[in-house]
């Protein structure tokens, strides 16, 4: 059984995806990034020396600040934050930089659904702009569970709230490589089949779940594209 | 001679703590190969576990709970308030993890914990999400009062595993709980009754002393390394393999949360299922304790 | 469930009784709430090594007050202070939400805080860990009335669980006076009704006192009889803390 | 000497002053008159050394866990280098002697404590790096910051460091280690292992 949705989408279809980069002048690295009316802004400024508080002599440190639409900073915003510092700590190389902190400033302009994993795309296009080093990129997507076990993809912020569960998933963007395809599977599994993050809002089914991972891992492949795509270096005649 | 020994020769020299502070990972890769830990566990088990209730007197309902060395305090105070209009007929729970200084070296006076909100948000999300708790349940007078449910869990003494200890004493508070019987003075307040102020009015809710706890959710923590899984990991395990899983089921076996925040280790579909696997385990032992530590109160 | 919450209010009465329901002023034959004598004390029970991620600690109860004291260092003091020969004490104390009746904030107690430092300072030998600090940090699980001077023994049993040098083991006993009665150890009832208030902090074996705080109105002999008063329950008070070091828990070495 | 089986607790007598001195755990009362216990422990009692002038002998308590160990001057130290600035180093001591603290004291290795000899010839980068483990000696208590180091002695400097490519590298002389795997020589001021 299918479940329409209100705008028409098919159950898999992600919502327009825009990305713009080096927005801010004064950020080392910047980028939007919208989700159909879903838009986040993120600045990175790093990586500094000399912040005494979290240096770490082996590793480089990430701090999030996460700025919601309007009002305080509550406790979503704590755990958005140390979710997000955790997934960038885990596609960043630290040891590159040791002793550094770099700052990732989220701003939400809009909200409507997915809001976490629209976010971390963002943090990602902006750390790619900044020039920050990356072992890969990350790919963050939403998917929903309805009462049936039926699975949608990228909710607006009305789904997500009609809809019984949802999970966010962070998943390593699809290698492009030179090498025999052996060489990248992890325990018979595609790297990018990896989760680097999961987060998830009501009951399910475990089997549930495992679908949802499947559909995930599905989507993301035409995100990753498409993030490799806008990370190109514009032509001139753009 | 003169010329330097190579390095290993120096290290022998240190006392097993010292290698252990010095080079934490070499220390925890050399017992993991042994498929052990530094505690004298195997990988997938949890360490011991127990659960008291009605451990603060001043509260309506509580528990401390020990999982290992980590140690947590829930209480649980009733007030009373006027339900929103989109709700009329449902009560509130507002949940608080608090992490004092004597919890912990990191913890200072006047510099919260980071953990604190982020382990609060995450068992808000956890209970209420799980459906254990009917919020009808807390409705005493449809539109004009409901019960304030405010949990206020804190932690003890903190050795790793938080979110799975702080889990498990608010449900074991939950059901300790013993709502208060009351009554509508001529004010319209809600007051408790008591031998003194009876003076014949009706109790409010007569029948609804407890709450019922359906589909109850239980959670255990995971470290993954390698390929190594460490179930119920210490603070200091949890410091130097920072890649945490965290899987919470409830007794009927569904999925409430499956929480992994970043780390440098991927999870792949057979690490989850594992994860899920020892879970399941560890909910039944987890239901067990909670039932010895109820059935202990129904004795007394 | 919206953002803001809505205004709650205890069920519980918090209207006061009269005072003169349970302590008639010129009756000296009334009651204590728990039957226990005008000089007697609650019985205490006491515990080491509660928590095991600080470097000593110990969990106080007496009647429904319980504490429980982490003791962290010597340790590096903050940055911002400056050099220093000696040793520094810093002390915090706070309370559990549920600890009062009413719930309340949870917050510091910023007077007990720097009562608990004073208690303690003259005790410790600070020339033993010069520049670095030890941290003593008090948790009021729940109140139950003498809260402070509970706290105050129970830091010192931490401090000793902790192995810092100290001249004396430190113990408090507060009595209240109600009318022409003096009641020693008062439970959070009788706290709420008195005219006078009297804590006693002392190094028993030592026959030293390390802290006095008097409130309310006292005439001299009326003062003298609750210093004695305390000094003799501070000297069965240390007793029962150096059993407690002495127990099964102590953390000798075999 | 025996009688080392009662056990003592802070502010506990010990003896009198007169006939006893007093040791680890103990101290004298202000009068002069009494010794006290200042810990929990086992009250013991030692023979002063034979060419001491003083023959009362020593009471003392011992056997209960003393607190955590603090850096003094003199004291070996086992410390991790954080931050390697122009004029010195900064270094969180994690072990005195073999043993291991429970938290960190942050101390600084200046220019000039960093070898013994040809003083004006050393360079800090070419001694240290961020992540190596040194073996110093605890020159003073410092200032409010941090204890001074030094390493200016055959047996003190850098005891295990890591190569640009992760792997533990082998001492092959006073200022040189070794890559095991790209064989690629750092300079350190390297430490010398046993006697």
């Amino acid at each position: 059984m299918e479940i329409d949705r209100l705008d028409g989408r098919t159950p898999n279809q992600l919502r327009p995806l825009a990305c713009t980069h080096n927005v801010l002048n004064r950020a080392h690295g910047s980028a939007s990034w919208c989700q159909g009316d879903t838009k986040v802004l993120a600045a990175v400024y790093g990586p500094k020396a000399g912040t005494k508080k979290n240096e770490n002599p082996e590793k480089a440190c990430i701090e999030v600040i996460w700025k919601p639409k309007t009002g305080q900073s509550g406790k979503t915003e704590r755990e958005y934050e140390m979710i997000l510092k955790r997934t960038l700590q885990s596609i960043c190389i630290l040891t590159l930089n040791p002793n550094t902190t770099t700052s990732v400033i989220i701003q939400v302009v809009n909200d409507d659904g997915a809001l976490l994993p629209c976010a971390i795309n963002a943090a990602c296009a902006a750390l790619v702009d900044a020039g920050i080093p990356l072992k890969h990129l990350a790919v963050a997507i939403c998917c929903c569970l309805a009462e049936s076990g039926y699975v949608i993809l990228d909710p607006s912020k009305l789904e997500e709230q009609k809809m019984k569960a949802f999970v966010y998933l962070v998943f390593p963007n699809s290698v492009l490589s030179n090498l025999p395809e052996g060489q990248l599977t992890v325990q018979g599994e595609p790297m990018e089949h990896g989760i680097i993050t999961s987060v998830t809002q009501g009951a399910m089914p475990v089997d549930d779940y495992l679908h949802c991972l499947e559909r995930g891992r599905a989507a993301t492949a035409k995100m990753s594209a498409f993030l490799r795509k806008s990370l190109q270096p514009k032509l001139p005649i753009d | 001679m003169g010329l330097p020994d190579s390095s290993g020769g120096l290290l022998s020299e240190l006392d097993v703590d010292a290698f252990r502070r010095l080079f934490p990972l070499r220390f925890y890769e050399s017992h993991l190969a042994k498929s052990t830990r530094p505690d004298g566990r195997p990988l997938d088990k949890a360490r011991d576990t127990s659960s008291a209730l009605g451990a603060v007197a001043s509260a309506d309902g509580s528990a401390l709970v020990k999982i290992g060395s980590t140690t947590m305090l829930a209480a649980i105070k009733m007030e009373v308030m006027t339900p929103s209009q989109e709700s009329p007929d449902e009560g509130c729970i507002a949940i608080e993890f608090h992490m004092p200084p004597i919890c912990s070296p990191i913890v200072r006076p006047g510099r919260p914990a980071e953990a604190a909100p982020v382990v609060s948000k995450q068992l808000s999300d956890t209970i209420l999400s799980s459906g254990m708790i009917n919020l009808k349940e807390l409705s005493l007078i449809s539109g004009k009062a409901a019960w304030m449910v405010y949990l206020d869990i804190y932690c003890l003494d903190a050795d790793g595993a938080l979110f799975d200890a702080a889990l498990l004493s608010a449900v074991a508070a939950f059901s300790h709980l013993q709502i208060p019987v009351v009554s509508m003075n001529d004010e319209g307040k809600v007051v408790v009754m008591s031998e003194e102020n009876e003076g014949g009015k009706e109790p409010v809710n007569k029948e609804k002393r407890k709450l019922t706890l359906c589909s109850i959710p239980f959670s255990l923590t995971c470290i993954l390394y390698k390929n190594y899984i460490l179930a119920d990991p210490t603070a200091e395990e949890e410091s130097i393999m920072e890649t945490l899983v965290t899987v919470v089921l409830d007794s009927s076996g569904q999925l409430v949360s499956l929480y992994k925040p970043g780390g440098s280790v991927l999870a792949y579909t057979s690490a989850i299922q594992d994860c899920v696997a020892l879970t399941r385990q560890r909910v039944r032992e987890l239901q067990t304790i909670l039932d010895e530590a109820t059935a202990g109160m129904e004795v007394d | 469930m919206a953002g803001a919450t809505p205004t709650t209010y205890s069920p519980s009465p918090t209207t006061r009784k009269t005072k003169s329901l349970i302590f008639r002023n010129d009756d000296v034959d009334w009651v204590r709430t728990d039957g226990r004598d005008f000089h007697q004390c609650r019985p205490a029970f006491f515990k080491i090594g509660a928590v095991n991620a600080a470097a000593g600690s110990a969990y106080a109860e007496f009647g429904n007050t319980k504490v429980i004291v982490s003791v962290f260092g010597p340790r590096e003091s903050k940055k911002a202070m400056l050099y220093s020969d000696i040793g520094r004490l810093n002390c915090n104390v706070s309370y559990t939400t549920f600890a009062t009746p009413v719930r309340g904030q949870g917050s510091d107690h910023k007077e007990f805080s720097s009562m608990l430092h004073k208690a303690l300072e003259g005790a410790i030998i600070l020339e033993t860990f010069p520049k670095t600090t030890v941290d003593v940090f008090a948790l009021v699980l729940e109140s139950g009335g003498s809260d402070l001077p509970v706290v105050i023994s129970c830091a010192s049993l931490a401090l000793a669980d902790a192995g810092i040098m100290m001249y004396d083991l430190v113990a408090s006993v507060s009595v209240s006076c109600l009318g022409k009665n003096l009641v020693i150890d008062p439970v959070l009832e009788e706290e709420s009704y008195q005219d006078g208030s009297l804590m006693l902090t002392c190094m028993p074996s030592r026959y030293e006192v390390t802290q006095l705080t008097i409130t309310g109105e006292w005439s001299t002999p009326k003062l003298n009889e609750g210093m004695q008063i305390c000094l003799d329950a501070c000297a069965k008070l240390a007793t029962i803390m150096r059993e407690c070091l002495k127990g099964p828990d102590s953390a000798l070495e075999e | 000497m025996g009688n080392d089986t009662e056990l003592v607790t802070p502010g506990e007598k010990l003896g009198r002053a007169s006939e006893f001195k007093a040791g680890r755990g103990a101290y004298v009362s202000p009068d002069n008159l009494t010794v006290y216990a200042s810990l929990t422990g086992l009250r013991h009692i030692v023979s002063p050394p034979p060419d001491s002038p003083d023959q009362r002998p020593i009471v003392e308590v011992t056997g209960h866990k003393a607190h955590g160990a603090i850096p003094e001057p003199g004291s070996i130290v086992i410390a991790r280098v954080t931050k390697v600035m122009a004029r010195m180093a900064s270094a969180d001591i994690m072990c005195l002697g073999t043993k291991s603290v429970r938290e960190n004291f942050t101390g600084i290795i200046r220019l000039q404590d960093i070898r013994a000899t040809e003083i004006d010839k050393v360079d800090m980068h070419k001694s240290f790096h961020p992540g190596d483990i040194v073996r110093a000696i605890v020159l003073s208590l410092g200032d409010a910051r941090a204890y001074f180091l030094s390493t200016a002695k055959n047996e003190l400097g850098v005891i295990s460091a890591q190569s640009a490519a992760g792997v533990p590298m082998v001492a092959i002389s006073w200022t040189e280690m070794q890559c095991p795997i790209t064989g690629q020589i750092e300079h350190r001021k390297v430490a010398k292992v046993g006697g």
